[in-house]
């Protein structure tokens, strides 16, 4: 390539104590092109972004801009630099407006202070760019992670930067939001910008990139032109061995009916929802970003209060508004978002994965500290946990180990209906297919299985019954044999289906 | 998109804001609605409790709290707490007072300067234990706490400094009135309105904002969150020491326990007056509206000629009440909120 | 953020016992009067009331709310005793009563919070009020002296030089203790202080718990009033204003963290003691009032600063926002 | 427990560990040298205790003793409790204290008096069982009714009256204001109506505020007895400001200091006090005459009090300082205290 780098990264190196999360890895970043980042979980992709804004110095190695040297001081210098970071986790500031999240510390100024109804116009552009309905005075409070996602994206599309990085900014999306997303980035491609693409979907990198760079460990393995390497290459590249088929759902005979929602409605979130899973049996709910499927899932699992209608489980009516009576009956839940309700992220490893059933390692009113280690390294291996020590608070592992903890958590007390909100976003292709293979298992052994998943190859691949929601209502029910990408996204997008 | 479809945009997010403006004025409508019924109660039963003279007396109760409790609202929107203000304005009002007392002659502007940069002095340390050396603003200002009032009593070593031994014109300022409001209410609006409309208006305003809703995510999109925090302190302990210099001039009896306990009276004005005590949001205004309500409370408790033994808990009782209000109001509007989202969203 | 959570702890705790075994030292070679079995004795009983406070102020606080209003609490159950008993009541009756009074102050404290949703400190500080208001309604100016001499002797005997109010104490201390870090609550108050939601969503009872620990701190502080009116030999409704400070303070400078989540309940303890040590070595040294308070605020932040400052020294030479968990 | 008698035996070198009625009193004793007396006040810090702790280390100077101050800063029982101890075991011969709670310190004074330590109250007494002597400003019955009757003169016996008190419960100013209200019973005060006790909880503001209240609730009062100096301070700041001034009148007692610029300007036209000095010096001869058994607080002994003169100890142990004096225009500029 005739173009000089505007960002590069040369022999960089990062060690948190004992792990050395990245080492002697090199990369850089081209105008007018994407350029994706491949790894496992764990693989030292957002240390990487971290390194490239200033947020962790590297213990050796440099960084280049222009070809000149640099030195982050902070992310505040990145961003000077031109460097604007989607990060993995969204980072808003919850009271304030969503305008205000964007321009926070960019604010347009008139006269007399913050220009409030410039900042307000050319947020409403930005989202009309993204395609976005969301109201630019509303507090971020309570956006759903998607939009939550969606407000950093225009955040970092305010920036005008130079070098747009983007550490999984699609996990938390669906289908058209994604396609939006690229949309705007290709248009900043052309532009001239940089950019750097995270992402464990591979069929989005091979959309949107052209050149992939892989890591292993911490370690570099490969730098290649997008059109020179297949899938295959780049998942042998990412995990070092091959994968088996992906989507490994058995068939299985299904049992009775485990979970019965009937009419479910909270007021103006969703309305007159019905259905039923049975034992042995995966069901997925589909449906477009803020269709309703967690809030409906927080509801039957009684985090939330439902209106009207009723949940049963093995033919028992549940007690509203308990989570408690919920896990009692056999419900677990594997919530959206790990970092607000799947995890306390102080907490060691095992005493998360411990949280959710402290009963079953007591020994009279006491906790039995083997008995709680031995769960939780049993369930952390299952899940090829990658971690340092179980003592290790959370927040020190990767985005996708950090999910893993979630789903040991509940795994680990053996529910009987099992509902998971995208049970795989942030997970690396390798463990996708373990959670499938896991989620598959445990349906085989008579477990009632909720799966909530913008995903859509994984709702076709793994779903016996595909439900599918729109603004709040369940609209269709699309069995296993008839479900295609078509007939979902119909249904989804509320055109009638066939 | 269509520029039809635009235009709907922007209709509906201005039904949305419209909304949500209602809902954030309602934050301190709670506290005027409280303001409105205690006065209203208070004066059907004594006509006297309205007069001119009673509410300027009222204005001149609150003033001091109310400049504090702005001074709080700074600190609190980062997600701080200053327990130290109590002895700051302790050292400040003894420390001016023992000036003017000991040097007849120096000038009354000199002092209250003085003042100011020795409250601020007092915030740029609780400002750097905070901001550089993160140890936990209630920590750090329970230490500050019973330091600064350590150095106070050390100071005073038990004098006491009197109304007769200070200027005259000193004195005055803490009563005289101009266009019929006295003057350390008028001092008190004014710090309050500007205070306001930089915290509204300002970048480093919104910032504190910021780092009080998420100090991580503050990190990340580059705000020099302890420079702010900092200032923020720093502001807050200058505020105390001109609240102490006034101190001084308004009760003309000093010693060193001035204001001992206030700092529980200031917290309380904050957060009846709606600012979040872990930080982000609520406005000056809702706060210093709290210290009237509270001063108010006092006033009318004493005109009713309630009980002195039951004043303690009936302030208590309606201090409990107000916040209360505020959170039933604030519950409902979300609840009717949420009825309405779908309805405006389609 | 270091990374293991224990070791933090246990840092804390060793830097509190080496400032503790120091001054004891330093006290009892340096200060005529300490090293001796009746001051000793004396300087226990001295902090019952602190400690008692402290051990459940300490689960409230790790469950990431407070309860400012735990002296007063106490005031309006001395108050309550002391109208009893001027009412002719046996005191036997009038005990069990007093712990009543405390849980149900606690229990409006923990009502208002869990199911309105208040801040506590809010909540706190206006029962702060209340409870002392209805204390000087219950008992006004009088001061209630005639007590029992059976249990004021009881209050201030002691074996050997262990008060028989520090036996209370260590058993109280050890019933805590086990709760909170060796109990399946334990392990829920920890995680619903740093993260309710997530704590929420595990099934922990995030309100039922909140409620009952606000009940206890209530319960706790009337046990404390009881002996502090035995020691003292007198029912007021003033007594222990102001203790709310020491308790908070004893609780903070143990190494809790006033966000939640963190702490430890020997941490707790040990601070406790320190700053019993501290005041009474002082004043026995005729250290001037102004300088105690100089010295106690000196130690809750010097105590904090310490560990920081080493970490920030730390931070001049590697990243700047070392372990924010942004991932 | 085992530690009383410990104490005592370490005090080997102290008159008989023993109460002191037991003792005979040797009138003629000579002051011992060298005596330890220290002063314990309400709270240190506290202009009006500085004074008369001062009195007391300068009376202690006299005599060849040596007298200190030590106390807490905030005014409660639990604290002072604290000092007792601590004094205990510093081995003072003497303990001079004014009780923020007569019956709290009692415990702790016994046992220091167990240990041979001397202990005098003065200014609040505690319960007798905890003091030798009871050093009193003034007779209460004196000082409650006199106060009425500064007032009423200034009123022409006509009119609303309210007291401005220190706390709810202090002892002093209850029982002062229970014998303002019996000598109010008196026919010659028929047409005075005492409407209203507020307590100023001897903080500045707050009895600044009340003063408003009062005047505020009560628009046609007549007059205002603050028997505390922190009280009459505030009411006075509070009047000389208020279109009331000269109007209201206001009595009680306070610090010539402190109250002389009211005076001048007409706020007040007389208020009483003892002098704070004096008491402690007389308190400091007491503590010295009891530590070198000159007296041992039964009814009928006398002690010299340096400049002071001889004193006589009365019932109950009391021995009283004198009557106040009344402070007007015409003598106020001949006190500086
Ligand atoms: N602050 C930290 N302290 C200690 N270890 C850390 C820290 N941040 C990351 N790590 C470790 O560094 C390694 C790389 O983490 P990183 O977050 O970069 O992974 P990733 O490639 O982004 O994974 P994912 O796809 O799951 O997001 C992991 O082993 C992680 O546990
Ligand atoms: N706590 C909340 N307060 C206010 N609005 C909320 C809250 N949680 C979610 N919403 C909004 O409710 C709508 C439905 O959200 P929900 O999370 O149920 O959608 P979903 O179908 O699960 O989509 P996804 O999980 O893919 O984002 C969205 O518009 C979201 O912004
Ligand atoms: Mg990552
Ligand atoms: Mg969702």
């Amino acid at each position: 390539m005739d173009v000089s780098p505007v960002l590069s990264l040369s022999q960089v190196s990062k060690s948190f104590g004992a792990v050395r999360a990245v080492r002697e890895v090199s990369l850089d970043l081209f105008p007018g092109e994407a350029h994706a980042l491949a790894g496992e979980n764990g693989a030292g992709k957002s240390t990487l972004v971290k390194i490239l804004s200033g947020v962790h110095r590297p213990d050796s190695g440099r960084i280049l801009l222009d070809g000149e040297p640099v030195e982050f001081g902070g992310p505040a210098d990145a961003q000077h630099a031109g460097v604007a970071v989607i990060y993995q986790e969204p980072t808003l500031f919850p009271d304030l407006s969503v305008m205000e999240n964007i321009f926070m510390g960019r604010q347009p100024r008139s006269r007399l202070g913050i220009d409030r109804r410039a900042m307000r116009a050319s947020a409403a552009e930005l989202f009309a760019g993204l395609g976005v309905r969301l109201d630019p005075d509303q507090p971020a409070r309570g956006l759903s992670i998607a939009d939550q996602q969606l407000v950093e994206i225009a955040k970092a599309l305010s920036l005008r930067a130079r070098v747009l990085v983007m550490d999984e900014p699609t996990a938390a999306l669906s289908g058209k939001e994604v396609a939006r997303l690229f949309g705007v980035a290709r248009t900043l491609r052309e532009q001239g910008c940089a950019l750097l693409f995270i992402s464990h979907r591979l069929e989005e990198m091979f959309e949107l990139c052209q050149r992939v760079t892989t890591l292993r460990d911490g370690a570099f393995v490969a730098s290649d032109l997008i059109a020179d390497i297949s899938a295959d290459d780049l998942v042998r590249r990412m995990v070092g061995r091959d994968l088996e088929a992906l989507f490994p759902k058995q068939e299985t005979d299904t049992g009775e009916v485990a979970l019965q929602v009937r009419r479910l409605t909270r007021e103006g979130v969703f309305t007159d929802v019905s259905f039923e899973v049975r034992r042995g049996e995966i069901v997925a709910l589909a449906g477009l970003v803020g269709a309703g499927r967690s809030e409906v899932a927080r509801a039957v699992f009684g985090i939330d209060r439902w209106d009207a209608g009723s949940v049963e489980v093995d033919g028992r009516r549940l007690r509203p508004a308990s989570p408690t009576a919920a896990m009692a009956a056999g419900l677990a839940l594997v919530p959206e978002d790990r970092r607000q309700q799947g995890l306390v992220m102080d907490l060691s490893i095992e005493r998360n994965i411990g949280l959710a059933g402290l009963a079953s390692v007591r020994r009279g009113p006491l906790i039995s500290r083997p008995a709680e280690r031995e769960r939780a390294r049993d369930w952390a291996v299952r899940l090829r946990l990658k971690f340092g020590r179980l003592t290790d608070p959370v927040n020190v592992l990767s985005g996708g180990n950090q999910q893993k903890v979630v789903l040991a958590k509940w795994l680990a007390r053996k529910p009987s209906v099992l509902i998971v909100d995208e049970p795989t976003r942030g997970i690396d292709v390798g463990t996708k297919a373990e959670v499938h293979r896991l989620l598959s298992e445990l349906a085989a052994g008579g477990v009632a299985v909720l799966m909530i998943s913008s995903e859509l190859p994984e709702v076709l691949g793994m779903a016996d019954r595909v439900l599918v929601m729109h603004e709040g209502r369940l609209v269709a029910e699309i069995g296993r044999a008839e479900a295609t990408e078509e007939s979902v996204m119909a249904a989804a997008t509320g055109r009638s289906v066939a | 998109m269509t520029v039809t479809e635009a235009e709907a945009e922007t209709r509906r997010s201005n039904g949305g804001r419209r909304l949500v403006d209602r809902v954030a004025r309602v934050r301190e409508l709670g506290i005027v609605v409280a303001l409105g019924i205690l006065f209203g109660v208070t004066g059907a039963v004594n006509p006297s409790f309205l007069t001119y003279a009673s509410l300027r007396d009222i204005l001149l109760n609150s003033a001091i709290v109310a400049m504090l409790a702005v001074g709080q609202t700074l600190v609190v929107i980062t997600r701080n707490v200053d327990l130290s203000v109590s002895s700051v304005v302790g050292l400040s009002a003894f420390g001016g007072a023992l000036i003017l007392a000991d040097n007849p002659g120096v000038p009354i502007p000199v002092v209250i300067a003085g003042c100011v940069l020795l409250g601020a002095a007092c915030g740029a340390i609780n400002g750097l234990l905070v901001g550089v050396a993160k140890v936990p603003a209630l920590v750090a200002t329970l230490g500050t706490l019973y330091a600064f009032r350590g150095i106070d009593y050390a100071w005073a070593g038990g004098r006491q400094v009197n109304a007769a031994d200070m200027p005259e014109s000193f004195l005055s300022l803490g009563t005289r009135s101009v266009l019929g409001i006295p003057l350390p209410a008028l001092v008190a609006l004014a710090v309050l309105l500007v205070v306001g409309w930089m915290l509204r208006n300002l970048r480093a305003g919104r910032e504190l904002y910021a780092i009080g809703s998420s100090p991580e995510a503050a990190v990340l999109a580059g705000i020099r969150v302890r420079r702010r925090i900092v200032a923020a302190f720093v502001a807050n302990g200058a505020l105390a020491g001109l609240a102490g210099i006034m101190w001084a001039a308004r009760f003309g009896t000093v010693d060193a326990t001035v204001a001992t306990g206030k700092e529980l009276d200031v917290i309380a004005a904050v957060v009846v007056g709606g600012v979040a005590i872990f930080g982000g949001s609520g406005t000056v205004y809702g706060a210093a509206l709290g210290a009237l309500l509270l001063a108010g409370i006092t006033s009318a408790l004493a005109v009713l000629r309630v009980d002195a033994l039951a004043q303690t808990a009936i302030n208590g009782a309606l201090l409990i009440a107000a916040i209360v209000l505020d959170r039933v109001l604030a519950l409902r509007v979300a609840a009717a909120l949420r009825r309405r989202r779908f309805h405006d969203a389609r | 953020m270091p990374a293991d959570l224990a070791r933090v702890a246990r840092r804390w705790e060793g830097l509190i016992l080496v400032l503790l075994v120091a001054v004891v030292l330093w006290a009892s070679l340096g200060i005529d009067g300490f090293a001796n079995v009746s001051n000793v004795s004396f300087l226990l009983l001295d902090t019952t009331e602190i400690a008692l406070m402290a051990l459940t102020m300490t689960l409230v606080i790790v469950a990431a709310e407070i309860d400012l209003s735990v002296a007063s609490t106490l005031g309006l159950s001395c108050a309550v005793l002391g109208w009893l008993w001027n009412a002719g009541l046996p005191i036997e009756a009038i005990m069990p009563i007093c712990l009543l009074v405390g849980a149900a102050c606690g229990a409006f404290n923990g009502l208002l919070v869990t199911r309105l949703g208040l801040p506590s400190l809010a909540v706190t500080i206006g029962t702060f009020a209340l409870f002392r208001g209805l204390a000087y309604v219950m008992l006004g100016d009088q001061a209630v002296a005639d007590l029992p001499p059976a249990y004021t002797s009881l209050a201030t005997a002691s074996v050997g030089p262990i008060p028989l109010a520090t036996l209370l104490v260590v058993v109280l201390a050890a019933v805590a203790g086990v709760v909170l870090h060796a109990t399946g609550l334990g392990r829920s108050i920890f995680a619903l202080g740093s993260n309710v939601d997530a704590a929420y969503f595990s099934g922990v009872r995030v309100k039922r718990i909140k409620l009952w620990l606000f009940v206890a701190s209530g319960v706790m502080a009337s046990l404390a009033s009881l002996v502090y009116t035995f020691r003292y030999a007198s029912a007021r409704a003033d007594n222990g204003v102001g203790l709310e400070l020491a308790v908070v303070a004893a609780v903070l400078l143990g190494g809790v963290s006033i966000f939640g989540g963190r702490g430890t309940l020997p941490g707790v303890l040990m601070a406790v003691l320190l700053l019993g040590v501290v005041r009474n070595a002082l004043i026995l040294a005729d250290v001037a009032n102004e300088v105690l308070n100089f010295v106690t605020g000196l130690l809750l932040v010097a105590s904090v600063l310490a560990p920081n400052l080493g970490a920030f020294w730390r931070r001049r030479t590697t990243p700047q926002v070392e372990g924010k968990s942004v991932s | 427990g085992t530690t009383k008698t410990d104490v005592a035996q370490q005090q080997s070198s102290a008159p008989a560990a023993t109460a002191a009625s037991s003792a005979a009193a040797d009138p003629n004793a000579p002051l011992k040298q060298g005596l330890k007396i220290a002063f314990l006040p309400k709270q240190v810090n506290n202009p009006y205790f500085t004074i008369a702790d001062n009195g007391g280390i300068e009376a202690a100077k006299e005599f060849g003793g040596e007298g200190k101050e030590v106390g807490p800063s905030d005014a409660s029982a639990s604290s002072q409790v604290s000092y007792i101890n601590t004094l205990m075991q510093q081995k003072q011969d003497a303990i001079v204290i004014s009780a923020n709670d007569p019956n709290a310190v009692v415990p702790a004074l016994k046992q220091a008096r167990a240990a041979g330590i001397k202990v005098v109250s003065y200014d609040s007494d505690t319960a007798a069982e905890g003091r030798d002597v009871f050093v009193n400003q003034a007779g209460a019955e004196d000082l409650g009714r006199t106060e009425v009757q500064l007032l009423a003169e200034q009123i022409d016996h006509k009119g609303k009256i309210a007291v401005l008190s220190a706390t709810p419960n202090a002892t002093n100013q209850n029982t002062w204001i229970e014998f303002m209200k019996d000598e109010l019973k008196k026919p010659e005060y028929k047409d005075m109506e005492l409407v209203k006790v507020a307590y100023g909880n001897d903080d500045d503001q707050k009895s600044f505020t009340e003063t408003q209240g009062l005047l505020r609730s009560y628009p046609d009062l007549a007059g205002i007895i603050s028997p505390t100096t922190v009280g009459i301070a505030a009411a006075a700041r509070y009047l000389s400001d208020s279109p009331s001034k000269g109007k209201v009148k206001l009595t009680g007692l306070g610090t010539p200091n402190q109250l002389r610029k009211f005076v001048k300007d007409g706020t007040i036209e007389a208020f009483e006090l003892w002098n704070p000095a004096d008491l402690g010096y007389l308190a400091s001869y007491a503590a010295a005459a009891l530590a070198s058994g000159q007296i041992t607080g039964t009814e009928g002994e006398k002690f010299k009090a340096g400049k002071l003169g001889e004193y006589t100890v009365g019932a109950k142990g009391e021995v009283l300082l004198g009557k106040p004096t009344v402070f007007n225009k015409e003598n106020i500029d001949k006190f500086d205290f």
